[in-house]
Parts: C-alpha cells; structure tokens; sequence
C-alpha cells in the first residue's frame, strides 16, 4: 500500500497491512460485483425498453438461492478474514513477548511523559529519567511500553508502527513492538482529549545500537547533574 | 364492502392484536425500564467483585432492619394493590377504594422510611461522594424512589377517579396498568434490597 | 375499485379536528400527521444547524490558518465544541426525528390502516419532549463555557470533570437534552409497537406488513432495549457532575471503561435505529419504481429481526483498542462479521428487485438506488473496522468518520429525500417539481461523494480524527490536499440543498395538486385523499393481499393495492377483457 | 380492543390467591434475612439470597403482574432484556471485575 499507508517500519507492520489487502481484495470484489450488477440493473430494465416488468417475488428457495448463495460465500470469505485478522491481534495484542527495553509512558493534557530505568537499569527506582514528548528506542529491539494517563482518555498511535492503544487512566496497559530502521517518526494522540488534543504530538527516535548506547550514557550523565 | 367469503386469511390466527394497546404498551415500557435498572445493578454488581470487600464493608452501614421493614410494606402494597384490581373486577367501588388508599397510604410509609434512613445515613457522614458504594447506594435506591414517586401520582389520579365513581371498564383497566408498573417497582425492590443491604 | 372506496372517506369529519382552532389543529395536535409534520419542520431545523457547523469544521480543517467567511476563526476548543454538536445532532436530532419521528409517525398508522396512532396524546408529549430536548441542547450553545466539547460519545474522564474541557453546564445539559431526547423517543417507541402490532386493520397479518413498519417497529424495539444501560450510564454521569460522586473516576474506584461499555451497547443498535426505517423508505419505493414486488419479502422480515438482535452482541467493536480484555476482540470481530449478512441480504434483495423490472427513474427511485450505491461503500468499509487487527491502525483516524457517514448519510439523507419526494404528495396534497430533484440528486450524489471519498485517504494515511489543525503533525501535511477537496464539496453539498428548499417551499405553495395515488402505488396510504382527512380511514380497510403486488401476470393494472377485494380484481379483469 | 375477550382466559375471583401469595412473599423475606444471619460462606449465603429474591421476583410477575395468563409475546417482552442485561454484565466482567491492565 506503497503511498497511502505511511511507511510500515515495525515487525508486525506487515501483517495488519496484509489482513488489510486481503481485505480490500475479498469485499473489493464484491463491493464491484454489485455495484456493477446494481447499475446494469437499472440501465438494463429501464422503463422505455422494458415496457412491463416480469412478477417475480423471489419466495421459493430456488430463486432466493440467488441472494442466499452469495451471501454464504460472503460469510465464509468472512470467516477467514477473521481467521487471519485473529492472528495478526493476537501477535501485536494479546501475546507480549519478553522484553529487551522497558519505558513508561505517562499521558497527560497534552503531553507524553516517557520514563525510563535510571542507573540500576530498573523502573520505579529513584533515580528514573524523565523526557517530555520523546521517545528513544533502538532499532531491532522489543520495547515495552506501559501506558498510563494521568487525567482523561488518551491514544497512543504510531502510524509508522501501526500500533494504537488507548490509554486509560487508572488502568497500566501494556503494549510492544520493535522497530525495524532508524529513524525519526511521530506519536499522535487519536482519542479526544481537551482543547489541546491537535497538539499532543510525541516523537519515537529510533536508534542503530551504538547510537542508542550513546543516547542513554549521555541521558544518564544529564540526569545525575 | 367485500363479504366475509373472501377473507385469505382467518383473523383469529393473528393473537396479538387481542392483547389490549395499554398492555402491551406498559410491558414494553417496562422491558425497557428492565434495561434501565438492569444496567444499574449490572455497574454495582461488578464494581462489587472489584471492590475486593470494601462494599461489603460499606453496606454494614445501612439500616438493614429499616429495609427489612421496607420490604414488607412494599409486598404489602402489592397485595392491596391487586387486590384493587380485584375488588374493581368485582365491582365493589368502597374496597376498591379502601385497596388503593391503602396502597398510597403504604408507598408514603416506604418513602417516609427512606427517607428517614437517608437523613440518618448522611447525619452519620454518609453522602453520595463518600465512596463508590454510597455513590450507587443513594443513586439506585434514589431512582427506585423516583419510580415509586411517579407511581404514587398515578395511584393518586387512580383513587380520585374512584371517589368520583368513574365507570367501571375505566377503572379495571387503568388499575391494571398503573398496577404492573406499581409491582414492577416492587420487584426492582426485591432485588435491591438484598443487593445493598444483605451482601 | 380503491378510488371509490376512499372518496366516500372525504367528507366524514371528525368532531376533535373541526372544533380546533389554529393552535388545536397546528401546534397542540394529536392527529399523527400533524405531529409527523412537527417533527419533519424540527428535524429540518436541527439539520440546518447540524449541517450549518459542518461547514465550519471543514472549513477549519482545509485552511485552518484563515478566518472562516461569514463566521470568524474558531479556536481549538470552539473546534471540539462543533464536532460534538454536530454529531449530537445529527444523530440524535435530525436522524431519528426525521427517520422515526417524521415518517414513522406519518406512515404506521397509515400503512396499518389505523385511524391514528395507538395513543395520540402521548405521541404529541413525545414531540413536546423532544422540543424541549432540542432547545435545551439549543441552549447549551449559550452557556457562559460554550457547549459540551467531549465528542459525541462523550467519554469520561473528559465529560467526567468540568477541568478537562474548561465546560460547565454546557456539558450538564448535553446530558440532559440527551436524556429527555431518549424520553421522547421511549414514549414513541411504545407509541409505534403497539400501533403496528396492535392497531393493524383487518386481514393485515404481520406478513403482509409493508417493510417501511417491518423496520421502523424492529428500530423501535432495539430502540427501547438498548437505551436503558445509556440512561443508567448518563444517570451516573450526571451524578459525578453535580454530586461528586467517582463512578467513572478511578481514584474513587469507578472506571471510565464502564461509560465506554454502556455507551456501545446503545450506540452500536442505535446506528440501526437510523439505518433501519431508512432502508424501510428505500424498500417502499424500489418496488413501486421497478414495478416489480420486493424479492424475498420474507427473508427480508427474518433479516431485518436478526440484524435488530444481533446489533446487541456486537457493541465491543468500538473499542478494540480502548485498553478492553484483548481476548474479547476476537468474538465481537465474529459477531460483527455475522451481522454483515442480514445486511447483505438486505441490500442484494434490493439490487435482485431490480432484475426484470420496469424502472422508471423518478426523483424518489433515483434517491434510493444513490443510497443503496453508497450505503454498500459504508458496509465494505466496515469490515476494515470490525477486524480486530486492521482496527488497531483504521480505529480514531478519520477513515471512521469516512465509514459512518458513508452508512448514515445513504440512509438518513438518501433514503430521507427519497422518503420526502415519494410522499410529498401524500404529506401536502401537491408534487413537487421534477426537474429541480433530478438537480438536487445529482448535486448531492457527486458532492457527497467528493466529501468523504478522500476522507478515507486521509485516515489511511494515518490521521487521528477531530483534530483541530493537520499541520500539526508533520506526516500528515501531505494529507491537506485532500481535505480541501473534502471541503469544496461540503460547501457544494450545502450549497446543492437550495433546489431542494425552494423545491419544497414553493410545492407547498404552488405545485400542481396531487391526485389521490399519483405513483400507482398498493400499500394503505395511497387509498386515502392526499392529504387524508384526520380519521384516516372513514371505513376500517380491509387487506387481502400483500404490500407489493406489482405487475401480476393476467392483471389488467400493474399495480393492485392491498384493499382490493378478489372479487373487485375479477371486475376489473372483465370490465379491461 | 375491548380487554373482556382477553381477560375471559383469566378466573375471576382470584383475591384468595393474592393473600396466598403474599404469605408466601412474606415468608420467603423472612427466610432472606435468616440466611443472612446463618454462619455460612458468604458465596453460598448470597447466591442462596438471590435465590429467594428470584423465586419472590418470580412469585410477583406471575401471579400479580398475571404473567402466568399472558400472551407469549409479553414473555418475549421481559425475557429478551433480562438475556440481554445478563450478556452485557457477563460481558463486562473481564473488564470491570478483573480490570485488565491495572
């Protein structure tokens, strides 16, 4: 979906985008098949070459095999929609593998506060760091975030990474990924949230692994001044 | 007009057109009344499971005798509200009205219990804003008042209409509606009760 | 034949009408048509509103840094004030007065053979309340703070605190205005089952049943099952607004996922309430128009009662990534999924009415094949949305607000105007101009679909809905085009309306009287005066036949309205031999 | 529309019913409050509670709502929300009782 989609640069990137073809193939189909037969219809049996219409009321199950077949051919399309939609949610959401980085992402109105492992390399210490609105990763590592809001609903939506979750306050909402090329993309914010809901804009910085070792010697050196 | 002979169709296979209107009516306001306080209980019952003991600690606080006593003069205003309805079906004017005076004069008894609970209840420092139990607490038992309320002006129009001898299908049939909501009321009743007093 | 019998309906008059004064017979009615029509002048009013804000959101959104002309620049919060007004509106305002309230209220008696609806007083209280539902909301519009600003789903915590939004009452009576709305509709809910179940005349079995009441009285009943746990839930809300109460604040123990829940579990059925009776309007004209009986009448009844159910099991699909259980998505995807298939048969029932017809594209028949044309985008862009996976990226970004106006637009507006133009004539006794609707239609048809066509573009290319400024966001500057696109033909779209209302006014006033069944068409309605005279029916019909008789071989007419006697048919037959 | 054909299914004299069942309401309150003082497990003394509070809601609907002579439609009528309050409670389980993510 080169051009409509923005680019894809997380591991299960590529499935969602793949339900997502399959998708538009299967009711593309059918989206056409009856729009086509929809207009041929009403072209075909116009008034002025059609003078009188044929009676039929479609009551017998041999005539109404022409809309029953095709609407089960449509339900078990659908089910495998399902069958493949499943596994994609089940891999970016239901299933968390083990982690190599962890950060908290604290939301609020209208910031993203990221925290990360201090010195003892553990969250919930004392000496965490804290970062408004960026986010540092390195590249081809499982990050886990944990998300919690301080005041209303917020989302967090990464296009590049096609990851949204909500972020619910009083819940910890834990969610995952790992990013495939450096870079720099945005966080929005996809839940209304107040006035300032247009703005809640986070960075991800993604770093190549000796870059991200530099980042986090250089945050840890800032923060113990 | 077309004789009977052609009817395609018997019109006595058709059997819900025979409910009468205002039934049929009552019932579906009540299905969705169901919805209404099925929604309710539905919140306390899970923030209940949730709240690992603090609502049962919570409800040690209300006045389980006084709601016991609620109760029986719920059910009882029940039995002379039907029996109105019978009494009217029989077409005795001065029980009928005994039968409904009766039932107002017990749905003022349960208000006036409540709302002596409430005052108690809020003199001891327990307000809606005090914990999510009382937040439910005084909105469920609120909302049933208000219900109880409503149905209080209707058995009030109901017995002024019996004190000006209104003719008697009026009567049956008005007593019958105001009557299914009056029970519904009560059992919403019957499940609150153990809800937030008894758990 | 049926000429006959209903010009001996005319001149019995009926005690309550002809006593009334102005404000008896106009404002204060009983009469169901008075009523419907007090619903139609409410809805349209409400649209202009609904449809007038619309112009300043997309103004907004395509140059965001200009004032708006004829308006001002609007701030950020004046923003989100719009978009929850004008979703309010539109879908609890315009949608279901218009669709329920106007045509169900006009039509059920009639096409029952009723004299009038079940409970004529209630139906005006119900009217009453949601006059004072939409001043109420009106009102809200001049509070100190401004209107509610939490969207129109009005989620908590936002709506929860005045802190969050910077509104007060406004919010207060948003709440309200939607609790005395879900009172009116409640009242008319009840109104409608027991009028079409019990007040149908006789020979009118629930087969027989035109399927304009088949869906208005299914929208009635998921209506009146669904609306309950959102009262409870708006109850709650109203309570932590003014008493302080936490039932949605986590720190008081309350959870604001519950708002989400209750709120779904009406708003899922809700969208039926509205699609449904639009479908109904869409499936009374198709026949007449083609000339040709519904295909599958029967399945049609059975698909409209399982999409009805099935809407309650499906609600969680909102909320897939709303921080809900993961392993509950998987079965509403299922349920979602299912629930596409009465829908399909729906819509393939419609196209298959087509096959063998003899169509004549009136203004009323070019409306409802428009809305079934776009009504299908809205379906197959809902099976983006009901799976789990692709939700995770399409859910919040405006490829929903594509998907849901492409659903609700087709039957509210589509199905609405083809409603309109189909019973215009019934309604006020006079036609309206031909040539000005075929305008209307084909302005609305393209406009509409330049609206929300790039729409979905926008939120593939990632962005969040009901956000005040694109350029905001760096990746989605490239998007901007797209919405000035949608912005031209929103202002098109408004700007196409004006054949319509000046149709409409001057039909009123000037148009070429209406003859009694000027479409030929079979149900009830059209046996009675355009308009009828206030007790519908001066002799209770009687049915012999089903809704859509049309084109019976060995007939003389192609047409035979369900109050013709067989032995009438075998007159006319002879007397045509 | 008249009520007389329907209520004709219904006896006519039924007042020594309605006291019957009163008694019976009245009894099964009083055995609602001892359950609540017996010495048992709490799981077992509330769902034994709602189990008369079903049989009491049950005696009520059936015989003063006259539930027992009604059409099969009314049942639909009550039964159909009671299914469906019941799916959403069971429903909202995972998320409000077992708060997923907290």
């Amino acid at each position: 979906m080169g051009g409509i989609f923005p680019e894809s640069v997380s591991t299960f990137g590529g499935e969602i985008d793949s339900v997502f073809r399959l998708i538009l193939y299967v009711v593309g189909f059918f989206f056409i098949v009856s729009e086509v037969l929809l207009v041929y219809f009403a072209v075909h049996y116009r008034r002025g070459r059609v003078p009188r219409a044929i009676y039929n009321r479609g009551d017998n199950v041999r005539e109404f095999a022409w809309i029953i077949v095709p609407c089960l051919i449509i339900l078990i399309f659908d089910l495998g929609i399902d069958a493949a939609g499943h596994r994609a949610w089940a891999l970016v959401k239901e299933n968390q593998p083990p982690a190599d980085v962890i950060v908290n992402v604290t939301a609020k109105q209208f910031n993203w506060n990221f925290t990360y492992p201090g010195k003892d390399g553990k969250l919930g210490g004392p000496n965490d760091v804290t970062l408004e609105n960026e986010l540092h990763v390195p590249v081809g590592k499982i990050v886990r975030v944990t998300l919690s809001s301080q005041d209303v609903i917020h989302s967090f939506w990464v296009p590049n990474l096609r990851l949204k979750q909500d972020v619910v306050p009083g819940r910890r909402i834990v969610a995952w990924f790992e990013v495939t090329r450096p870079g720099t993309y945005e966080i929005a914010c996809s839940e209304l949230c107040g006035f300032g809901h247009y703005s809640m804009r986070g960075q991800i910085i993604v770093h190549t692994a000796a870059d991200y070792a530099r980042w986090r010697a250089d945050m840890l050196a800032n923060a113990g001044k | 007009m077309a004789a009977g002979a052609h009817v395609l169709i018997p019109e006595h296979d058709d059997t819900i057109r025979q409910i009468p209107p205002g039934k049929i009516a009552i019932w579906w306001f009540l299905g969705s009344e169901i919805m209404v306080f099925g929604g309710l209980i539905t919140a306390f019952v899970l923030f209940s499971f949730a709240s690992h003991g603090a609502f049962a600690e919570s409800a040690k606080h209300v006045h389980w005798k006084l709601g016991a006593i609620n109760t029986l003069v719920l059910v009882t205003s029940s039995l002379t509200m039907i029996l109105a309805l019978g009494y009217a079906r029989a077409h005795n004017l001065a029980r009928t009205r005994l039968c409904l005076f009766l039932t107002i004069a017990l749905g003022l008894t349960f208000l006036g219990i409540k709302s002596y609970e409430y005052s108690s209840e809020i003199h001891e420092g327990f307000v809606p804003s005090t914990s999510l139990f009382w937040s439910f607490y005084f909105g469920m038992t609120g909302l049933h008042a208000l219900h109880m309320f409503g149905g209080l002006v209707v058995n009030g129009l109901l017995l002024i209409a019996a004190l000006r001898k209104a003719p008697w299908d009026f009567l049956e049939r008005r007593l019958e509606f105001a009557g299914l909501y009056w029970h519904f009321v009560d059992v919403v009743w019957i499940f609150l009760f153990p809800l937030l007093y008894l758990t | 034949m049926s000429t006959a019998i209903a010009a001996s309906a005319a001149p019995i008059a009926h005690h309550e009408t002809h006593e009334a004064g102005f404000i008896g017979r106009y404002i204060f009615s009983v009469d169901h048509k008075v009523i419907a029509k007090q619903y139609l002048t409410l809805s349209a009013v409400m649209a202009l509103i609904g449809g007038g804000s619309s112009y300043l959101i997309r103004w907004q959104l395509a140059w965001p840094e200009t004032s708006i002309p004829g308006w001002g620049p609007i701030g950020p919060d004046q923003y989100n004030a719009l978009i929850t007004m004008h979703g309010t509106i539109m879908v609890f305002f315009v949608a279901m007065p218009f669709l329920l309230g106007a045509f169900g209220n006009y039509l059920i008696p009639l096409m029952v053979g009723a004299d009038d609806m079940a409970f004529p007083r209630l139906n005006a209280m119900s009217f009453w309340t949601i006059f004072a539902a939409s001043s109420v909301l009106i009102a809200s519009f001049f509070m100190p703070e401004g209107p509610a600003a939490s969207g129109w789903t009005g989620y908590v915590p936002l709506s929860d605190k005045a802190v969050y939004t910077g509104v007060g009452w406004g919010q207060n009576l948003w709440i309200i205005a939607l609790a005395l709305e879900f009172a009116s509709f409640l009242m008319g809910g009840v109104n409608f089952l027991v009028t079409g179940l019990n007040l149908r005349t006789r020979g009118m079995t629930l087969m027989r049943l035109p399927l304009l009441v088949w869906m208005e009285l299914t929208a009635a009943v998921v209506f009146l099952l669904s609306v309950g746990p959102l009262i409870a839930g708006a109850i709650m809300l109203l309570l932590d607004r003014t008493m302080g109460t936490g039932f949605y604040q986590p720190d008081k123990g309350g959870d604001p996922l519950l708002w989400e829940h209750l709120f779904w579990f009406f708003g899922h059925p809700e969208v039926y309430v509205v699609a449904l009776p639009g479908f109904g309007i869409m499936l009374e004209v198709i026949p007449v128009f083609a000339r040709k009986p519904i295909f599958g009448y029967k399945v049609m009844v059975y698909s409209t009662i399982a999409a009805g159910l099935l809407s309650f099991v499906v609600w969680a699909h909102h909320m897939f990534v709303s921080g809900m259980d993961p392993r509950l998505a998987s079965p509403f995807s299922v349920t979602t999924i299912l629930i596409s298939v009465p829908f399909a048969i729906i819509l393939f029932s419609m196209i298959a009415s087509l096959w063998g017809g003899s169509i004549r594209f009136a203004s009323p028949m070019l409306f409802a094949l428009g809305g079934v044309a776009t009504f299908l985008i809205g379906g197959v862009t809902g099976i983006f949305l009901g799976s789990a996976a692709v939700d995770i990226v399409m859910h919040g970004t405006y490829f929903v607000v594509a998907h849901f106006h492409y659903t609700l637009f087709p039957v509210v507006f589509f199905g609405g105007f083809a409603g309109i133009y189909f019973w215009f004539p019934k309604m006020f006794g006079r036609m309206m101009n031909e040539k000005l609707a075929q305008v209307h239609f084909v302005i609305t048809f393209i406009t509409f679909n330049m609206i929300f066509i790039p729409l979905f573009f926008v939120g593939l290319g990632g962005s969040p809905r009901r956000i005040y400024e694109l350029s905001s966001y760096d990746m989605l500057k490239h998007l901007q085009p797209l919405h000035v696109v949608a912005t031209y033909g929103a202002i098109a779209l408004l700007i196409g309306q004006v054949p319509f209302i000046i149709n409409f006014l001057y039909s009123l006033a000037r148009g070429p009287r209406a003859e009694q069944n000027p479409w030929h068409a079979n149900t009830l309605e059209w046996t009675v005066g355009s308009p009828p005279h206030h007790p519908n029916f001066a002799v209770p019909p009687r049915v012999y036949r089903d809704p859509y008789e049309y084109s019976v071989p060995g007939a003389a007419q192609d047409y035979i309205p369900q109050n013709v006697a067989p032995e009438e048919l075998v007159d006319i037959q002879l007397a045509a031999d | 529309m008249t009520d007389t054909t329907h209520d004709a299914a219904m006896p006519h004299n039924q007042n020594g019913l309605y006291f019957f069942i009163w008694i019976w309401l009245v009894v099964l309150l009083v055995v609602g409050l001892s359950i609540f003082g017996l010495p048992i497990p709490r799981v077992v003394a509330v769902g034994l509670i709602f189990g008369v509070a079903a049989v009491k809601a049950g005696l009520v609907l059936r015989n003063y709502m006259h539930l027992k002579h009604e059409h099969y439609l009314i049942y639909l009528i009550v039964l159909v929300p009671v299914l469906f309050f019941l799916g959403l409670a069971l429903t909202l389980i995972p998320d409000i009782v077992f708060r997923h993510g907290m």
